[in-house]
């Protein structure tokens, strides 16, 4: 199993920047394939977002996103793996998250990424606060988000 | 009797008005725990009303209403998760 | 549709940049989900690989890439796209070419990501070769790859 | 009578030697023109000896051996693809 990198953290990040660093790791690995997935604070439809406030339950957030890297190299022969999370306020078009993983080959190094990305969703505890103009709302979990994790279930 | 932390999250969090307490319960499940916080005031009644939005984890790990409370030492409650 | 970005370039180039870059319009283009996809050249499973050498169509290869990217505008509803494909000679370990998408949610920007991947492989003209101690060979294509593209042919 | 622009890429290129040539044929088809230049000399019979391993592009759009060659510019000849 390779490197496993889980970060819980308050400051903003550079997707870029820890994209170089994994592709530098992932290559000695013997990878030949990486993919990322990168979350954007969206505004929101019509506009006049002003700030996503993100909650999380430290302890227990590290805990689960180790759990789920752990459970996606067990299906997947997987090189290094990361997922960077933050909470705390963000601006509209900030990064909000990341993982990347990498493989030998696409296939399995696009399955991992969506299976984390599946799971991260609907099993790390994070909550989403958007607020406008108008007030505070928290994000309604969707139920679609629920009925993704069924993918990855059988087969 | 068993001394659980409780801890709150988002709307949870909110609408009780605290992150944190200490709770002195014969509860022997997450179910019974939150039948007798209900009844203690209405912030808790309100925010327990609908239990398919709440979810909770036991010692940080996400567990069933009906899951034994046997030796655990804290209980969250928090809504469906909105990460990533 | 979004901006559509095909590079084919002899020079090196850093995953890294490309991403920060492409974030950036990203979330300028509203989208709130970015996947990505490097490509690195791997060594033999035994070692041994001195340098991979890749052959291309000039003139040919834009208009493969363009059209696979436009495919998958009009099959998703994307934020910007890139395509960046080196050829010529590369050394193992370097990046050899990364694709990025970026959409208002996860499912679209990975199911993009995946299908330029395996349009890529079976339909733009590159060819790799490997340069190892015994010779030089070309790498041959494979079935699976060439059946890859029978995920998307229905739905 | 028709003048192409035949290009070769890959092994083709190497079996066959050059890169790029001109080429006059009243041939219909790629299927008609890959007949022709086999019977021409050996290292094209070689290099076309088995057309499964061989994919063709008509005025750079990927084509099938019976396609029509009306018109048609410049056609190439090479292996699968394996970028990516």
């Amino acid at each position: 199993m390779g490197d496993l990198q889980i970060r819980v953290q308050e400051a903003a990040f550079d997707p870029g920047a820890l994209l170089s660093d994994f592709d530098q790791l992932a290559a000695r690995s013997g990878a030949g394939a990486v993919v990322t997935f990168t979350g954007l604070v969206r505004d929101l439809p019509g506009g006049g977002l002003h700030a996503m406030e993100i909650e999380h339950y430290p302890g227990m957030t590290e805990k689960a996103l180790t759990a789920i890297a752990e459970e996606a190299a067990g299906r997947w022969d997987l090189g290094p793996v990361l997922i960077l999370h933050r909470y705390g306020l963000m601006r509209p078009e900030e990064p909000i998250m990341m993982v990347a993983t990498a493989s030998a080959h696409r296939a399995a190094a696009f399955a991992a990424a969506d299976f984390l990305m599946d799971y991260l969703k609907s099993r790390a505890p994070f909550w989403k606060k958007e607020t406008t103009e108008a007030g505070d709302s928290w994000v309604a979990a969707k139920a679609e988000d629920e009925a993704a994790l069924d993918r990855w279930r059988q087969g | 009797m068993q001394s659980l932390q409780i801890v709150y999250f988002a709307w949870l969090r909110e609408r009780i008005g605290l992150p944190r307490e200490t709770w002195e319960t014969k509860a022997e499940t997450p179910a019974e725990l939150v039948a007798e916080l209900a009844a203690r005031e209405d912030r808790y009644a309100l925010a327990f009303a609908d239990l398919s939005a709440v979810r909770v984890a036991l010692d940080q790990e996400l567990a069933e209403f009906d899951a034994s409370l046997a030796g655990v030492r804290e209980v969250a409650f928090f809504p469906p998760m909105t990460g990533g």
